[in-house]
């Protein structure tokens, strides 16, 4: 199996920022993400699923280092998203067929 | 007093969310039900506008606009100077109070359909109207008027908002097609209208409640600022119904649009305008006080206060 | 004998199920025509017990209680003794038959209205009653009456489940709110609950028929108990309902409760409190073989029977 | 020439998607509103169809299917050789012309309705059987004959496709259970039909606009072919009508069921069947082009060629 | 980018559970979790997502080690956990921001 | 904890395509699967979620080396998916509870 190493990154945050973080993530040179809607609890209180303001979408990117990089930055760096309930982790995957990795 | 059946269901929903039942609409067809009622409003108002000349209604709509600055001007030295919140804080809240909620309307509109009482056919315009002066003088009131707002990126997110546009479909369909379009639409859209409603009331009921377990946590002021600032902005709003010479069931509608505090529109564009405002606060006192308050005893307070004031 | 238009389209669902078609309705469609049904009934219900004095029923609702009680204990013998299952999948599975399905009371009530039957207007007051007893019964049967059982939770678990919650949320609003209610609620609710429950079926019929496969898996004692046993337990419901006297109508009605096997409310409840009970075992026989034999079958059948009994 | 209502549905959703409003419906509710659509076309065309000998309209259909047959071998020519698409992408455009869109047949439905115009019952029945031959001829185009193609999975992919079998449920129950249905099924599924469609315009209009963005990148020769071919497939559709002795309503369907290109069922076969096809080509003709074109210009044109040519 | 590792333990299980399960972890001491909707197959059979009854979660939890364990001593120990379709895993996962991750 | 290490292969592809990949994966041997809904962005353009034709779907195996590969050959060697919007990426997880893990 032919893969190539890159950085995973989830991003969990309210469902109502997607257009405006998904617009700050192509602004920093994302090309591709998944999206996918959740519910969850964590230190901003529960998010029941029940409506619009009240849910969580997961967000999904392969990229490599240096983009990564820069996106934590920019998280770190913006008070912006100091107030947002948000959850960011990274892992590391293996991609096979190349698309768009960032 | 009775009830309305709609109200019913809202209390009905409250309850069975504070007994911890397990129960919740599916969150598409949450949607499905205000986009419904959202469309439904617009079109009532559209077929209305269609019969009268749009132009006479330009000193009208300037006076709600008006109306909607004054509002959260209202509100927010009584959150900052009485009520000790961060400037930021009681200026989100103020935007909150300033702009309306539809569900409230909506009850209204039914509670005015159970008395068979009418009103003025272009309300919802003001409805749509009243959605955007609370967001600017809100983040004036946050930040003065700073170069670092964005306020194109603003006037987007707030004018092109999901409950505007589609209360603007609505009225604009409903006005180019006129009176004719009833027939068509009448058995989905109008017909349905308060059942709908109750519906929506039922899933309404389960997001109030989920909001008071947060009343602790913000205190005494907050509830009783989610109740009787309501009561002073129908005032408010009675007044300029008077002004504006609406009549008994107008001016209850006004009232409301006072009275009401977003709980969609407003919290969205509040958290990308100025993501320093705690959210929590400013939901929990638009949609776990002030929207119960207003849908089981603020509308028939209101209606007593018109009935009084106007000599209905 | 002609089949009701609502029940060609459960069958229109088995047969598109069995064809492999990959078709299903969202999840949050059928859960809203669910509640929409859950709904109703407890509306037509509360309407009609708005009428009459509660305390009249007393009685009856004992009796009722007495059946849900009395029916898994005639069926669990047979399942333990004769289909030699393990004492907790006995237990389970008879406390699924003591339970009712909403589905298949709603397709009676379609029956009587396409044959302008009238029947007491307080049984989904029944519905509600016949929930709770079965899940105690089934629990006791299997564990004995042990300190394990968190009994607080159960009921919370059971009194509490959606379905019955929904129910007894229409009861107390048609109740409370009179027959006034129908001119409001009526093109929402009531006017369409037979396309709804045509709707809800064609996918209840996709359901069953993708429980088809498992048959095989546990045999054939389990198809006949499918059968057969509705049948034993819709006569014991008709002898109750001479006892209490009601109507060729309401016979019916009480016979498809006794009839009919929870599939929604009870496998949750079960799945919790006896957790190495085989779910797939109680659902088969109830969402599988019962639920299509009674709809199709069972409901004509059990109106023969109570004509012959009662004399209709 | 007044627009339908249901059209300004589908103009303001184009609208507001291209002002990058951020709406859609939750696809859970824009399936149910298909669902419904298809199952009350179905309906309406099963209740007429009751009405006649079934036997009768044998060699219309295969007249039809013949239609079917001939308009993607038009296409074909057109797109591969003037338009110099690769062979593959040429024939699954080809497959999707020759297919049907039942929004725009609903649309026509409406038009019809609005107008007072009747029309031949079992113009459903076209609709389901134009759904096939279309896809086996661009599948032949695209390979020729070779052993390759897994005709038996292809049969199963087409006409056990959701929308397919949706339609025949509907004409299957409306047959069987004939006119009396209506009484029961009414309130649910044909009184709000012309509403339902509203909404699902609404969201077709803003699906279609996203599509919009793609035409730069396939260019003006898809543009025009999207805009041109409809009106030939349409003259080919009114000379069919012409033959089979159709009235002027029943021409206008038949002329849509040749103008309409597939937008679901299509793609979704090609996309197995000739995996080597750019689905982007295809769905931006069909969908971004022809649909906005046939729901807004198309279906009134067609309709004055044929009062024309058949003297309405 | 500062990060802290931490496990994530996903849980695929009966949504007619979730009530059930969420409860007993907050007991065990889980602070913040992530649910997403899923269908699936398994030994128990194909969720097809059709229903209730017939639908699966996905539940995502970061956690700590001592935590992890603590939960997976629960469900070997607990024997109502062995009759439930479950499927449970582990991987290491770098948290960017902290919030609650247990 | 007693874990047993697997791979997870994560599918991200068109939703239409669902009942086509999991009939191959099945054909491969796989025995169990996780699918939830998801949209997103890559190579081929914009699935945003609002309609069948326009979403994606995330599938989740759990596997082992030999079993993954053999999908991965599949991939690579079946032009057939060359022309689908599909990205596949591989990682490790620790199984907790066996049930069918492939
Ligand atoms: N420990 C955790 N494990 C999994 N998900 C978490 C955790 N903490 C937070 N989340 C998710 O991240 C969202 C935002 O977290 P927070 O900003 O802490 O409220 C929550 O609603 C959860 O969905
Ligand atoms: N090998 C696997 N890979 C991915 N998901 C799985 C696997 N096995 C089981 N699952 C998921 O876990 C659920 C429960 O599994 P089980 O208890 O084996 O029926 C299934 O419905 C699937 O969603
Ligand atoms: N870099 C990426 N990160 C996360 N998800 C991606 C990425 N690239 C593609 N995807 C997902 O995979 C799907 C198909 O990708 P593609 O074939 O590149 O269009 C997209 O719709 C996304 O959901
Ligand atoms: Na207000
Ligand atoms: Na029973
Ligand atoms: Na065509």
């Amino acid at each position: 199996m032919v893969t190539i190493t890159k950085m995973m990154m989830t991003i969990i945050t309210e469902q109502n920022l997607e257009k405006a973080i998904i617009h700050d993530l192509e602004d920093l040179g994302v090309k591709g993400y998944t999206i996918i809607e959740a519910k969850g609890k964590g230190g901003s209180g529960i998010k029941s699923g029940a409506w619009m303001n009240d849910s969580n979408i997961q967000i999904e990117l392969i990229l490599d280092n240096a983009l990564a990089t820069k996106i934590y930055n920019f998280i770190s760096d913006t008070k912006k998203y100091d107030n947002y309930s948000m959850m960011v982790y990274l892992s590391e995957v293996n991609v096979l067929k190349r698309h768009e990795e960032n | 007093m009775v009830l309305d059946p709609v109200v019913m269901f809202f209390i009905a929903g409250f309850t069975i969310s504070l007994m911890r039942v397990d129960f919740k609409l599916p969150s598409a067809i949450y949607e499905f039900l205000s986009i419904m009622l959202l469309i439904t409003i617009g079109l009532k108002g559209g077929i209305e506008l269609s019969k009268q000349h749009v132009g006479d209604l330009v000193g009208d709509v300037g006076l709600v606009l008006l109306m909607g600055v004054l509002i959260p001007l209202i509100a927010y030295p009584i959150l900052y100077l009485v009520g000790r919140f961060k400037r930021v804080d009681a200026a989100s809240i103020a935007a909150h109070y300033g702009s309306v909620s539809v569900g409230t309307y909506a009850v209204g509109v039914a509670f005015l359909e159970t008395h068979h009482v009418t009103y003025e056919s272009h309300m919802p315009l003001y409805l749509v109207v009243l959605e955007i002066p609370a967001i600017v003088v809100g983040i004036i009131l946050a930040k003065g008027i700073t170069k670092e707002t964005n306020w194109a990126e603003m006037a987007q997110e707030s004018f092109l908002a999901k409950s505007i546009v589609l209360l603007f479909v609505g009225l604009f369909i409903g006005w180019a097609a006129g009176e004719k379009i009833h027939a068509t639409l009448d058995p989905f859209f109008f017909a349905p209208f308060k059942g709908i409603l109750a519906l929506f009331l039922l899933e309404m009921g389960i997001v109030a409640a989920s909001q008071v377990g947060l009343l602790k946590k913000y205190g005494l002021f907050l509830v009783a600022f989610g109740i009787i600032f309501p009561v002073i902005a129908a005032a408010v709003g009675l007044e300029f119904a008077h002004v504006m010479g609406l009549s008994l069931g107008g001016a209850l509608l006004l009232m409301i649009l006072a009275a009401s505090a977003s709980y969609i529109a407003v919290p969205a564009a509040v958290r990308i305008a100025l993501p320093e405002a705690n959210p929590g606060l400013s939901l929990t006192a638009s949609l776990g006080i002030t929207f119960p308050f207003n849908v089981i005893v603020g509308v028939p307070l209101y209606y007593k206060m018109a009935e009084m004031y106007l000599g209905g």
